[in-house]
């Protein structure tokens, strides 16, 4: 029939257009998130396979070689225990990024079963929920992610608790509000005409759509997870020492800013930063990805 | 007084340039009014924003003359484009709530233009606001200046968008689709206002619309547009009566109007003949008393009350009514995605009201109602490809996987006419009547017996609305289903259906066999949507 | 405050205003700034101004040595890390003009000096001495147990017999008594003003002495802003010493170390107390700043074992620990070669100095052999427990530990514990199994820190050590005086035992360490709290 | 706009569940904290009895529920407690120092808007040009480096190297008085005293730990009023306005902007609250008596009373600043309170 004939001249540009295509796409398109994606990919090397990389153990202390600024030896100077600064940040990756990683996978998921619970069946559900996440939202949330801390212990998985309990209402508000205006939507009740029970056209038409939007607030929190981790490490409620962690470092290496020892605050300071940008960063290009409509 | 000549539009997208506009040359005399008749992606709209220097982002004009009362409106300054617009061409648009500044009172929206254009001052902007509501029939116009257009109905919008654009009293108007959005009521009454103004003004205007019929009605003179391209121009008798270029005939063709047969719709070579449907005497839908009250804000709302009607097994009955009548509300307690509040749904004997509709899917009966949407793109998910959508209640419901269900699916696609193709893409990248077919593959997947459909056509352009309607009707005599057509289109509803039934606030107030009912309209109000249905010229048989 | 005293604060500081009211002008060069003001700061935050108070921190004390007088003091010597220090061998008087002693040691008899006033003019009456002294020994919690440490323990022990004297009456002769006497605890209240602010509630006024002191001292405060700021302001009527020779001191709280060692380098203030070990050794370096790192007297930072966990009653795992410590590196990165070394002394005990050095030194091979030799030679687990609050020198310090551990297959998990909990954790509770520790006692003798540190049960004794012979050693010595014959063979013999058993693993004896710029005349105290009244401006 | 006081009343009413749950979640998390308070100020040489005897004093030896009792019925009256720490009441102390934070936050803010909305219509009257990717990514280093971090760097570059900015010593340098207590806020009390002196050094002391929230800030501001702004301006009310021969200007900021404001209010609304609790970090690096700090020192050493009466004032500000925002709405925007 006549369209018929106006959509087949089209079908040969599609061909190609796998997944893959369609990354490589969205990468092109945009040179921002191209250099986050990039970045990325350095990162999680680095999380990978940095470890088995580095020229020193992050751990061993060399009294003699304290506070060494950056040499050929030591491209990041040496830390005022002599550890190898450069070793330390690159071990610290995997640590960093396990945490954000782990917390917002956390939050996202609690977060997005309450959201979507809330505003796909509303009422009194909908209506407690809110309650609780205005109460959780009422708290100064760096605050209570510091109670939290404080009272269970400072352990990784601690840490990764408590970002996350901060975290949940950013994605339960997200996943409600994006749930409530599709639970109407045609395909949605279409959906439910094909057979689907109210979960099923919850967890499989309706909630994928909000991945999109939610995909930016993911990128966005991973990088705060960082920054959060980091804060409470500057307040003495991180990471065990001597773990290596971004944080930690930044937090005791800027006492030793003034007195010229720069490297011990900037290299990682440095580093965490780039991390959270390039988290930051990548919200754009992962909600393209994961949206269909973006596909031509 | 504007004259085009050989303009081209470009637009660059992610896919590289497209040509909106391919050198079309047009000329309004003073006083003319000129229908722009054209499909979607026909760059009807372009002109338009071309010649008012409004394009999108990306838009361009290629190449071309403009010129407008002897200013080379292509060359002008931007600064002089400012004052041209508004002043001396003025615009009106599709969808008057969203044309409005939603947080700005559409007196003070008025009063903008009028001190924009100097045509008032400060201490006199008020006044003359509420003038130019007046000459636009604003009833209370002093009061409507302080209202906001959330607080005014579409019409009422409608209505201020066009002071808007006549405040400064401009020589030209151009109407993009002005009546789309807005009930058919109301458009006649737009059209009829939006006419007079123009005459009594001696105001040149360009009418953009997809509606051959109501082009024919309110323009002088019609150029159709297809591709970007002007393919014929002439007076709507002429067009109708003698169309030239093929395209032009199978619009004419393509238009419901009164004394057309469904088949008469489709371009003549591909032309077969109207199957005939057997009606049954046995009712297959018995619709009893049924009521649906909402809890609002100050009080309780009845959007139905009381509807008793019945489909027999083959029957296809038309619902009739504008928004807010309680003709979608009715199809979904039917369709069983809604709880009525009282009344009862006998299908085959059995009341399918009593099973809640969240429990509904396991129901027997689930299979045997379905549904087309409104909203073709609105009712695909889309993060499915066609042939997913097309499987789902297969798998849900018939339990049917792996290669038997694809097998299924190729032979639905097939049926509704889908090239096979196209089944593994996402709605983003179907046209609008691939997404239609889509819909209707997955809604007859089970082969219902009862298939509701619920303005099926109403988005779609003229001459693919003739496709749909046919394809309709061939699968409603191959597989003996029933419709429900709901439908705020008489003449679609004609060509379509056996009975008809008219539903106003909630109640039925016009009933029976569908010729009789729009031959002999019992009822005022049923009169008054005829009337108000746009009528184009007979054209020669074909 | 009031508009007048606004001004007047304003014309003295008149000189410096020209200079800091240019927008980002380069900071004024410090010495216009004092013009008889003097800024210092401290890290530490100010909580009371009554030393007497439910929950008084530590950095308070300083009001009650600057704001109050005792009867008597301790007299100043030139102290070892440059500055001066206080003397624990002279007692020098305060508010006393004279004191007795009788023959049995029971009875002390102060004659108060008669020109003394308090700061609204009324003369200091021996009632008002009793009247505070009652209050130490009433309040409850650490005053009352600083008081009976000097073996004052109840009111009717105080007798003011007349305007001018005071007598004091003892269950039992001890050394300690007059020293007791001069640290900040028995401060001198104008017992009439606190009485007139008491309620039946709380008689001993503390709400009112919390936030507005009452004494005779050498400076009153005119400002308090918690948690920001401490002003003192001279008392031109004082009789407690010489007159001090700043006319106002300005204590501002800085939580940022960076930011109070960039102050300081800068010369925007002239004094800045309890810095980090490594300032300290950075700063004496430059150039007009003076830095005075006093080793804290009395005072060891120690690796405590604690005897309630198993591998710890075993005397070579403590021995191997001892011997596996990497002294030199520890301070040099903990302390940055600040304070005293505490290791490497003879084997053979032949004075009584306290701090004094351990027979223990790095020796790894020793360590191994005591650790083979001990029923636990194939390792065991513990964790290594920290102060968050003295996260400065414990990190470092437990870092390079666990390191030097894991040599002998002791594996360690540092566990940093919170500044509420660790006092818990570590002293009331003495539940950890391997921790630091930095007591240091008030009173200058080694009976003292034993007495603390050693007994069974008491705060000090983290790591629930117990020595029949200690408790015995303690008892008998803590009291009489230090030319009895029996004193110095005791504290040998304490020492000896406590170097054999090893409850408390000495690594150094910590400095206190001050940095001034354009200021001078620093006196380091026990109390290693601020007394602001000997400074004067630098004499260059 | 009867329908919208009503708004605001019911609003009022929705908080004060959560105000409810706030109470016992705090009393709940810091009767969690580890540690002995009573143990903590019995101080350094108390023995068992004293700390027994200061546990009784602070009603710690009681039934937690019997506490919780205690707590609610002196909150109803109005008592915040005591704090340990600093010795004052709650209620003062948080007086105190809650203008100190919030004139540091409001600072921040208004110098993060003064910036970010500006970038934000600028980058999306350009979206995908250069112009664009620049904001993103500046906006992005802003709010991916750690509070503290960038506060001590700029102290170090501008107050210890460059000399340029006043030693980072609170809110105002000890040469100057703070000013007759009116409002808390330095700059209004010392512009209502007339002093400009002190308002001057108030202000300098603001400079840079407001730059330093400020920078951290500028991203969602600046995302949002980007996103808001495309999307209002593809709207089709500004199609009619600019067919209407309306100004750049007033298409720009008397249409597109004034729509474009409601996402932007909401968002300043939620970083101002996230703000003010995340400038502990900024509070401690530039010796700023706020509340920030204020409630770190509290949490560390477990001071009940304080830590109870610090998320209590943020959770009531919480609500009010919530209320705030919905009045703003409704200023903006006439369906508020209508539907």
């Amino acid at each position: 029939m006549a369209e018929m004939t106006a959509s087949s001249s089209q079908d040969r540009s599609q061909k190609g257009d796998t997944s893959l295509g369609h990354i490589a796409y969205v990468l092109r398109d945009n040179p921002v998130t191209m250099l986050a994606f990039g970045m990325l990919a350095f990162f999680l090397g680095c999380a990978f396979f940095g470890p088995a990389l580095v020229p020193y153990d992050p751990l061993a202390t060399n009294a003699a070689r304290a506070l060494e600024p950056p040499s050929w030896d030591h491209w990041f100077g040496t830390d005022n225990l002599g550890r190898d600064v450069f070793s330390r940040v690159i071990v610290a990756t995997r640590l960093d990024l396990t945490i954000s990683v782990a917390a917002v996978a956390l939050s996202f998921v609690i977060g997005s079963v309450l959201g979507a619970a809330a505003g796909y069946w509303g009422g009194w559900l909908d209506a407690v929920l809110n309650r609780c996440l205005d109460t959780i939202m009422a708290f100064p949330l760096f605050v209570l992610a510091m109670g939290v801390l404080a009272a269970l212990g400072n352990t990784v998985e601690n840490i990764i608790y408590a970002t996350a309990i901060i975290n949940i209402p950013f994605y339960a508000r997200l996943v409600r509000a994006e749930v409530n205006i599709r639970r109407n939507a045609g395909f949605a009740q279409a959906a439910k005409l094909a057979g689907n029970s109210d979960i099923r056209v919850l967890a499989f038409h309706i909630f994928p759509n909000a991945l999109p939007p939610m995909m930016v607030q993911v990128s966005l929190n991973l990088g705060w997870a960082i920054l959060n981790a980091a804060g409470l490490s500057f307040i003495g409620l991180g990471v065990r020492p001597p773990t290596p962690e971004w944080g930690i470092m930044v937090a005791e290496g800027a006492n030793f800013i003034v007195s010229g020892e720069w490297w011990l605050a900037v290299f990682p300071g440095l580093w965490l930063m780039l991390a959270v940008f390039t988290f930051n960063l990548l919200g754009d290009g992962l909600r393209d990805i994961v949206d269909p409509r973006k596909r031509t | 007084m504007l004259s085009i000549k050989d303009l081209a539009v470009t637009f660059k997208t992610r896919k590289g340039e497209v040509d909106a506009v391919r050198g079309i040359s047009l000329d309004v005399g003073k006083g003319e009014t000129l229908g722009i008749v054209g499909e979607s992606g026909s760059g009807k709209s372009v002109t338009s924003y071309a010649l008012m220097r409004i394009l999108d982002a990306g838009g361009e004009i290629r190449a071309g003359d403009v010129t407008f009362g002897g200013i080379d409106l292509r060359a002008a300054s931007e600064r002089d484009m400012r004052d041209i617009r508004g002043r001396e061409v003025s615009m009106i648009f599709q969808n008057p709530r969203a044309a409005l500044n939603p947080i700005r009172r559409v007196g003070h929206q008025i009063k903008d233009v009028l001190i924009r254009h100097a045509q008032a001052t400060r201490q006199n902007a008020k006044q003359k606001a509420i003038a130019a509501l007046e000459a636009v029939r604003v009833n209370d116009a002093a009061a409507r200046y302080d209202a906001y257009p959330f607080e005014l109905s579409g019409g009422m919008c409608q209505r201020v968008v066009i002071a808007i654009a006549l405040a400064c009293n401009p020589q030209l108007l151009i109407a993009d689709e002005p009546t789309t959005g807005l009930d058919i009521t109301t458009q006649k009454a737009v059209m009829d206002l939006v006419g007079d103004l123009a005459a009594a003004r001696g105001m040149s205007m360009i009418l953009i619309t997809h509606d051959l019929g109501l082009a024919s009605q309110y323009a002088d003179r019609i150029v159709v547009m297809k591709d970007g391209r002007i393919v014929e121009d002439g007076t709507p008798e002429t067009l109708f009566t003698d169309p030239q270029h093929p395209y032009t005939q199978k619009l004419v063709n393509a238009t419901p109007r009164i004394g057309a047969s469904i088949r008469s719709l489709l371009p003549a070579e591909i032309r077969t003949a109207e199957p005939v449907h057997k009606v049954h005497d046995r009712p297959l839908l018995d619709v009893r008393d049924l009521v649906k009250t909402y809890p609002g804000k100050s009080g309780p709302v009845h959007a139905v009350k009381g509807v008793s009607f019945q489909i027999k097994a083959g029957q296809s009955l038309g619902l009739v009514g504008e928004s807010g009548s309680g003709k979608s509300t009715t199809s979904e307690m039917i369709v069983r995605l809604q709880d009525p509040t009282s009344g009862h749904i006998l299908f085959d004997g059995q009341d399918i009201a009593a099973t809640p509709a969240a429990r509904f899917m396991r129901h027997p009966v689930r299979r045997d109602i379905q549904m087309v949407f409104q909203d073709a793109t609105d009712s695909l998910n889309p993060r499915d490809t066609a042939a997913s959508a097309i499987a789902e209640p297969m798998s849900r419901i018939a339990g049917l996987s792996g290669a038997k269900r694809r097998d299924r699916v190729a032979e639905l696609a097939e049926l509704v006419g889908l090239p096979q193709p196209l089944l593994s893409r996402f709605p983003h990248q179907l046209s609008g009547g691939q997404k239609a077919r889509v819909g209707i593959a997955r809604a007859i997947a089970l082969e219902p017996k009862l298939l509701i459909l619920d303005e099926p056509t109403a988005a779609l352009d003229v001459s693919i609305q003739a496709i749909v309607l046919n394809l309709l009707v061939d699968l409603r005599a191959r597989m003996g289903m029933s419709y429900l057509f709901v439908s705020h289109d008489l003449n679609v509803v004609r060509l379509l259906c056996d009975e008809v039934l008219v539903m106003k606030e909630g109640e039925i107030v016009d009933q029976g066999p569908t010729a009789d009912v729009m031959g002999a309209p019992k009822h005022p109000y049923t009169r008054a949507l005829i009337d108000a249905a746009p009528q184009p010229p007979r054209p020669v048989a074909a | 405050m009031t508009e007048t005293s606004r001004r007047s604060f304003l014309k003295l500081t008149g000189g410096t205003m020209g200079a800091a009211m240019l927008p980002f002008l380069k900071s004024m060069p410090a010495h216009a700034a004092t013009g008889g003001t003097i800024v210092v700061v401290s890290g530490q935050t100010i909580n009371s101004l009554d030393l007497h108070r439910t929950g008084t921190n530590r950095a308070s004390y300083q009001v009650a040595v600057n704001c109050y007088d005792r009867l008597v003091s301790f007299g100043t010597k030139e102290a070892p890390g440059g500055g001066f220090s206080y003397d624990y061998s002279v007692i020098e008087p305060e508010l006393a003009e004279s004191w007795t002693i009788s023959e049995d040691g029971l009875t002390m008899t102060f004659k108060i000096k008669p020109d003394a006033t308090f700061w609204d003019g009324r003369k200091v009456t021996a009632a008002d001495v009793k009247w505070s002294y009652d209050r130490a020994v009433s309040a409850g919690g650490f005053p009352t147990v600083q008081m009976k440490a000097g073996g004052l323990e109840r009111p009717d022990q105080f007798e003011a017999v007349d305007d001018e004297t005071f007598v004091i009456k003892l269950d039992k002769p001890s050394k300690l008594t007059l020293p007791d006497l001069a640290v900040p605890v028995p401060f001198i209240i104008n017992a009439e003003v606190a009485k007139a602010n008491a309620t039946a509630d709380d008689p001993w006024a503390m709400e009112y002495l919390h936030t507005t002191p009452a004494g005779s001292g050498a400076f009153k405060i005119t400002r308090w802003e918690q948690g920001q700021q401490l002003v003192y302001e001279r008392n031109d009527a004082w009789v407690g010493g010489p007159l001090p020779s700043f006319e106002r001191v300005i204590v501002r709280e800085v939580p940022s170390p960076a930011t109070r060692r960039a102050l300081i380098e800068r010369g925007d203030v002239q004094m800045s107390f309890n810095i980090p070990n490594k300032d300290a050794a950075e700063l004496d370096a430059m150039d007009g700043v003076d830095v005075y790192s006093t080793p804290i007297e009395n005072c060891i930072h120690c690796l405590c074992p604690n005897f309630s966990f198993e591998p710890f009653q075993d005397a070579n795992v403590r021995k191997a620990l001892a011997y596996a410590i990497p002294y030199e590196d520890i301070f040099q990165t903990a302390a940055y070669g600040r304070g005293a070394p505490m290791w490497g002394g003879e084997a053979e005990i032949t004075d009584i100095a306290w701090p004094r050095k351990s027979p223990y030194m790095t020796d790894m091979a020793k360590a191994k052999e005591h650790m083979a030799a001990s029923g636990f030679a194939s390792g065991f687990e513990v964790p290594i427990s920290i102060s968050l609050g003295l996260a400065d020198w414990m990190e470092p310090t437990a870092l390079l530990l666990q390191e030097a551990f894991a040599e002998l297959g002791i594996k360690t998990e540092i566990e940093k514990i919170p500044g509420a909990n660790w006092r818990t954790a570590a002293l009331v509770e003495k539940r950890l199994p391997l921790h630091l520790e930095n007591f240091g006692g008030w009173l200058n003798t080694p009976d003292y820190y034993f007495f603390w540190a050693y007994k069974n049960g008491h705060l000090f004794n983290s790591s629930n050590y117990l020595n029949e012979e200690i408790e015995q050693l303690v008892d008998s010595t803590l009291h009489i005086p230090m030319d009895d014959p029996a004193y110095e063979p005791n504290i040998k013999r304490m020492f000896e035992i406590a170097f054999e058993d090893l409850p408390r693993i000495p690594l150094w004896q910590p400095a206190l360490n001050v940095a001034m710029n354009g200021a001078s005349g620093y006196e380091f105290w026990f109390h290693r709290q601020l007394d602001v009244r000997p400074l004067t401006t630098a004499t260059t | 706009m009867a329908p919208r006081s009503r708004m605001i009343l019911g609003r009022m009413a929705q908080a004060i569940p959560v105000v409810m749950g706030v109470v016992v979640i705090s009393f709940l998390l810091t009767r969690a904290l580890p540690g002995d308070p009573a143990a903590y100020f019995a101080g350094p040489a108390a023995d068992e009895a004293s700390i027994a005897q200061i546990r009784e004093e602070l009603g710690l030896d009681k039934p937690l529920f019997q506490q919780f009792i205690y707590y609610v019925s002196d909150l109803s009256r109005g008592d915040l407690g005591t704090s340990l720490t600093t010795g004052q009441s709650v209620l003062s102390d948080l007086a105190a120092r809650l203008p100190a934070s919030l004139e540091l936050t409001l600072a921040a803010l208004l110098l993060s808007c003064a910036i970010a909305i500006p970038l934000g219509v600028l980058a999306a009257t350009r979206p995908g040009t250069w112009v664009d990717h620049l904001c993103r990514v500046l906006v992005t280093a802003g709010v991916s480096m750690p509070t503290f971090f960038t506060g001590i760097l700029l102290i170090y570059v501008f107050y210890y190297l460059a000399g340029v900015a006043p030693s980072p010593l609170g809110r105002l340098d000890f040469i100057y008085l703070s000013p007759p207590h009116v409002t808390g806020f330095y700059l209004i009390d010392a512009a209502l005293a007339g002093d400009w002196e002190t308002w001057g050094g108030a202000l300098k002391q603001l400079v840079l730990p407001a730059t330093t929230l400020a920078l951290f800030t500028l991203a969602p501001i600046a995302r949002m009023t980007r996103a808001a702004m495309l999307s209002a301006l593809s709207s089709d009310f500004i199609r009619t306005a600019r067919a209407a021969g309306l100004t750049n200007r007033k298409v720009l900021y008397g249409y597109a902007f004034r729509n474009a404001l409601l996402p932007v209010v909401t968002t300043l609304g939620m970083v101002f609250s996230f703000t003010l609790g995340a400038n502990v970090l900024v509070e401690r690096v530039f010796a700023w008596p706020g509340i920030g700090s204020y409630a770190v020192e509290a949490l560390v050493v477990s001071d009940y009373a304080a830590v109870q009466g610090f998320v209590l004032a943020m959770a009531l500000l919480f609500v009010a600043l919530n209320l705030v925002i919905d009045i703003a709405y409704a200023l903006i925007d006439p369906r508020i309170g209508l539907k």
